[in-house]
């Protein structure tokens, strides 16, 4: 099986093949011998050319939608076959071209909008403060740009996901 | 003794109600409507014939009227009594105790500056007090309610949002102000005071690891702190204690300048979050102590064995946040949760797979617990239980406190209340887990794995009920990136 | 430290191999093709790299052999040498250097039975030792190879008995005979020596809590052992640790009469499933000291703090067996597994929820462990932790435990080696886990929720793959029922 | 929704009604209102008549096959709707009538077996040695009788839940 994975910025080719004592897996050429054992419904031990132990565990994550590789405890995020294809493109998951747009990352209620529509604003610029378990919380800016929508006002409730405003 | 749980709505599942013998429905999710509620909570030990009611470290366990209405309805409160509560509860009053008991204190206002005073005549008393300057909510703490100023002119504003977060967070706008010490480190002191005039003191607990006023990590003992200062912080504690006729289990905490004075900021009258570090390093059980000292028991403690310390205890506040997303709340479902374990270390902890983090409440989850002989090792310990404390579903503070324990200024103990800010803003979000292309493929690897070796996704169907949300939101993820090959 | 694994086949998804940098594959699941082939192992520490091999409690790590191939291969053993094993691995030899030191062991024959002595000879020195006796492997451990013989004409059964079961266990079936003193308790003596002529004894670990010559329960300080009796075992133990040149960790084993008289039993010459009590009242991490011990450092510990007990701990060897029926082993998958957690409490565990208990090994998953300001309170809190720990998919002995801690014999202390086997004869296989009516009518309305709130049962499929095998077979169980209305 | 649960040797009538804001369980006519949440594949939290807390699991016996369902840590062995319908009555699984079936409770290997067919043993009466988990551990007669068959030999290796002898 064929697939491509983008991580940290790259594009991956990985080829899996079953061997007879485990999996045969090329990342971009370079072939290991991978003997996969599976744990729970989320968590495998791989011994790698039988002798590297790591436990790793695929799931979603639940606000990005991305995978999430823990590697031991290291969070690796990772898209399976493309990103671009499921349209997920401009979720603002730190993309670093195209219009920005600022979604709430957890449920909340808004107590101050920071900006109108076309302000300049910069990068880390405080956009949107969420109320959620009792704190305050800056919602900033990735980059420069000028706020194009706004779509909340002061006081109202969010939930998670919800698009906030767009930065141009 | 059988333990009796109140809970939320959306605490149903938490862990405190499965424990329980018995566990009570008082309201709503909102803490207003449920935790707030005094009555609901009277009611609930009414009904299950409670002997008394722990307040626990949040909600109302600093409210005298709440310890007034346990007292009043003919049950123990395990805590000081509501005067005691209500002195060392308004922070300006329990200014005034701390220097009738010739315990120094910041330079600040006397009085509240309750909302109805003027502006320019908290302009003219932060002018005496000088810049910079804290505005301090009168019933806060935690860093709600608290802003800092350094220029006149912001002051106005500062006062507004710390009333406005104030009345939000504790039903009380009164605000107050307080000189800003430079580079302070935050010491306190847990005390035990039974109903016969002993006040024994602790040794101190060092809690300048703050973000935005919040502590995230403490240790015992402080590295800042030599035997004689110890001896003269420890003394003027209980002084202060005593002062105001304290019994149970509080705090006090000082500000200690970098010339070693130490200034009385305020008390905890309450069982505080590190507590376990104390326990670690004293054998003491502070909990059961309360209880005893409520049954009216006499503390019979050796008072020169609690302030020398049997090793080193540090404790880290594990936060569902997002470290490298500004510290974000990352409420949500707790897919895996797998806490380390074994030798000196306790991992208190609220949290099972499967739990929802509310949104309501504080997002910690668990305060993980290390002791060793002595700080390097105790720190050592606490990297590798750190490294084996895997949570997925929602975003932790672990990676950042890996970060911070690594760091050259935390290991030799250099540090003040506003290191971590500072350290943060310097670091300008830059992310805590640095992952290496080595990781990254492998990562790679296991993603394209998990999808050959589960071809049940395929199958998987969005349908599929709440319980398995997270694994089915998994399969479809993985479906729909099989689907489109 | 960067630690390797080595594993059987059964083990491969073992804690062990999952938390390790690295893990080699030694053999098949038989420890005679894996864990007790030693070449396998030091094949596979040169592979590594190693600087080092840690032997553990089990299979080889009392083994002079094994110890010497180590140090032949030029790696470090973190033990003893080759020749203390040896002299102390053999009962024989190791009573000799007991009486060489001056310390008082139990009578018994002076050399090895091998299995070329003819019966009447054993028979003549059985008479001379006197009735009734033990039958000892002399390579023997664990109650392995061992039986007791009160009447003359069962000890040739009994000799071939243990002559067998040795040879099976430890590949050698020389026996001894030894007298059997009658209630005695099982007090051992930790101890640490270093290279450069130390030899320091820990408080002493009280053991009689044993099933079938194996403990189940130890706890320490122990009750029958006053400040004077410990200043004269601890002093023998190390004075018999010295007399052969001892070093690194091992346990001196001493039968204490009920006159308070006590004999050298045998010495452990390695680290014993144990010694977590030992750090929890000592706070010393004998781990992190074997690893130094074997660099060549000094040991730098206050002898007088170490044989003075901080608190009281007590540790519960939690094994896959059903209490229930007479302790038959319950290997298996374990479908949830919960361990408690919290003030006082370690639980050592090689066990997760899905993994396989192995048939092959011993079948302990867990040593919990509890620590208290005294034993009352060290009690009191493993009850506690006992009540919060569950396990599913198998049976365990926490109910067993739960009963025992709650034995007026046990909680004021009055038993010796053999109390548990005669309590469990007289309770004649009454079960530990008594339920009552009410208990009873609660799992009928929970089987019937289940049944009710997981309709899906009805959907479930035999083909299930492994990984689901538990929770389908229930859904089948349910579903076969539901089927059948 | 109505079940038959024996359980402790009783046989409980069951009906599970479903509330507004939980289920109306009778157990034998007894009526409890229950408030049952879903902790994860096995677990249920209940709160029983708005007041009692109960954490219950209920799993199959990987061994027995019957189920069983832990109150709290408390194990208790219970069947739905009746083992006599699923022909497992004879299964040696703790029955007090009927020829007693003695069956291997886990892997492991016989190293002896101490009756012979036509021997009147006594209840608790040793009958096979299996060898597992390098312990020798006894099976005895649950109560007494005459071996009728016997299914193994010494030497000879058994798995989980193989018949070894017959009890008239």
């Amino acid at each position: 099986m064929q697939y491509e994975v983008e991580v940290g910025g790259r594009l991956l080719q990985v080829v899996v093949t079953r061997t007879g004592d485990g999996f045969a897996v090329s990342v971009d050429g370079q072939t290991r011998h991978v003997d996969a054992a599976r744990i729970d419904g989320q968590m495998l031990s791989l011994i790698v050319d039988s002798v590297w132990s790591k436990e790793v565990n695929v799931a979603a994550d639940p606000v990005g939608g991305q995978l999430v590789v823990h590697i031991g405890t290291t969070p690796v995020a990772v898209t399976l076959n493309g990103r671009r294809r499921w349209g997920r493109k401009n979720d603002g998951a730190g993309t670093s071209s195209g219009p920005q747009r600022l979604v709430a990352p957890m449920p909340g209620k808004i107590v101050r909008v920071l900006a109108k529509a076309g302000d300049t604003v910069a990068a880390r610029q405080p956009l949107v403060v969420v109320e959620a378990m009792k704190m305050e919380n800056e919602l900033r800016a990735s980059r420069e740009g000028t706020v194009a929508e706004i779509h909340v006002a002061e006081g109202t409730s969010v939930e998670a996901g919800a698009l906030l405003l767009v930065i141009q | 003794m059988s333990p009796v749980a109140v809970y939320s709505e959306c605490d149903r599942n938490a862990l405190h109600v499965r424990f329980a013998d018995e566990a009570y429905a008082i309201g709503p999710s909102a803490p207003r409507e449920s935790y707030l509620r005094i009555e609901a909570i009277i009611d609930a030990a009414r009904k299950c014939g409670a002997d008394g009611v722990h307040p626990g470290y949040g909600f109302l366990a600093e409210n005298e009227d709440f310890a007034a209405a346990v007292r009043d309805a003919g049950l123990t409160f395990i805590g000081p009594s509501p005067e005691a509560i209500e002195t060392m509860g308004s922070k300006t009053a329990a200014r005034t105790a701390a220097k009738r008991a010739g315990v120094p204190v910041v330079p600040g206002t006397e009085d509240p500056l309750s909302v109805d005073v003027p502006e320019d005549q908290i302009a003219a008393s932060a002018a005496a007090i000088g810049y910079p300057l804290l505005v301090k909510a009168v019933a806060g703490g935690g860093g709600k309610g608290m802003r800092t100023v350094a220029d006149p002119a912001d002051l106005a504003g500062a006062v507004r949002a710390a009333r406005s977060e104030a009345g939000t967070a504790f039903g009380d706008a009164t605000v107050y102000l307080e000189r800003r010490l430079t580079r302070p480190r935050h010491i306190e002191v847990q005390l035990l005071g039974d109903s016969h005039g002993t006040v024994l003191p602790f040794v101190e607990r060092e809690c300048s690891i703050q973000r935005r006023h919040q502590k995230v990590v403490e240790e015992t003992p402080s590295l800042a702190v030599s035997p004689a200062l110890r001896a003269a912080m420890t003394s003027a504690a209980a002084q202060v204690a005593k002062a105001v006729g304290y019994t149970n289990a509080g705090t006090i905490e000082f500000l200690l300048d970098e010339d070693g004075r130490f200034y009385f900021l305020e008390m905890n009258t309450r069982l505080q979050v590190e507590h376990p570090i104390t326990e670690m390093v004293s054998g003491v059980d502070l909990v059961r102590w309360q209880i005893r000292i409520a049954r009216g028991e006499r503390i019979d403690l050796d008072p020169a064995q609690l302030i020398r310390p049997s090793g080193h205890a540090i404790e880290c506040r594990i936060y569902a946040e997002d470290p490298d997303n500004n510290f974000l709340p990352s409420p949500g479902r707790i897919q895996q949760l797998r806490a380390p374990a074994g030798p000196g270390i306790r991992d208190d902890s609220g949290a099972t797979a499967g739990l929802d983090v509310p949104i309501f409440y504080d997002p910690m989850i668990s305060k993980l617990v290390a002791w060793a002989e002595d700080r390097p090792l105790a720190i050592a310990r606490m990297q590798r239980a750190l490294g084996e404390y895997l949570v997925t579903g929602i975003k932790t503070t672990v990676p950042f406190f890996a970060w911070l324990l690594a760091q050259p200024d935390f290991q030799s103990g250099r540090f003040h209340t506003t290191y971590l800010d500072e350290v943060l803003k310097s670091r300008n979000g830059r992310p805590f887990v640095e992952t290496t292309p080595a990781l990254e493929e492998l990562a790679a690897a296991a993603a394209a794995l998990e999808a050959v070796m589960s071809p049940s996704v395929l199958a998987a169907d969005a349908s599929a009920d709440r319980l398995e949300a997270p694994g089915a939101r998994r399969w479809q993820t993985l479906a729909r990136a099989e689907g489109l090959r």
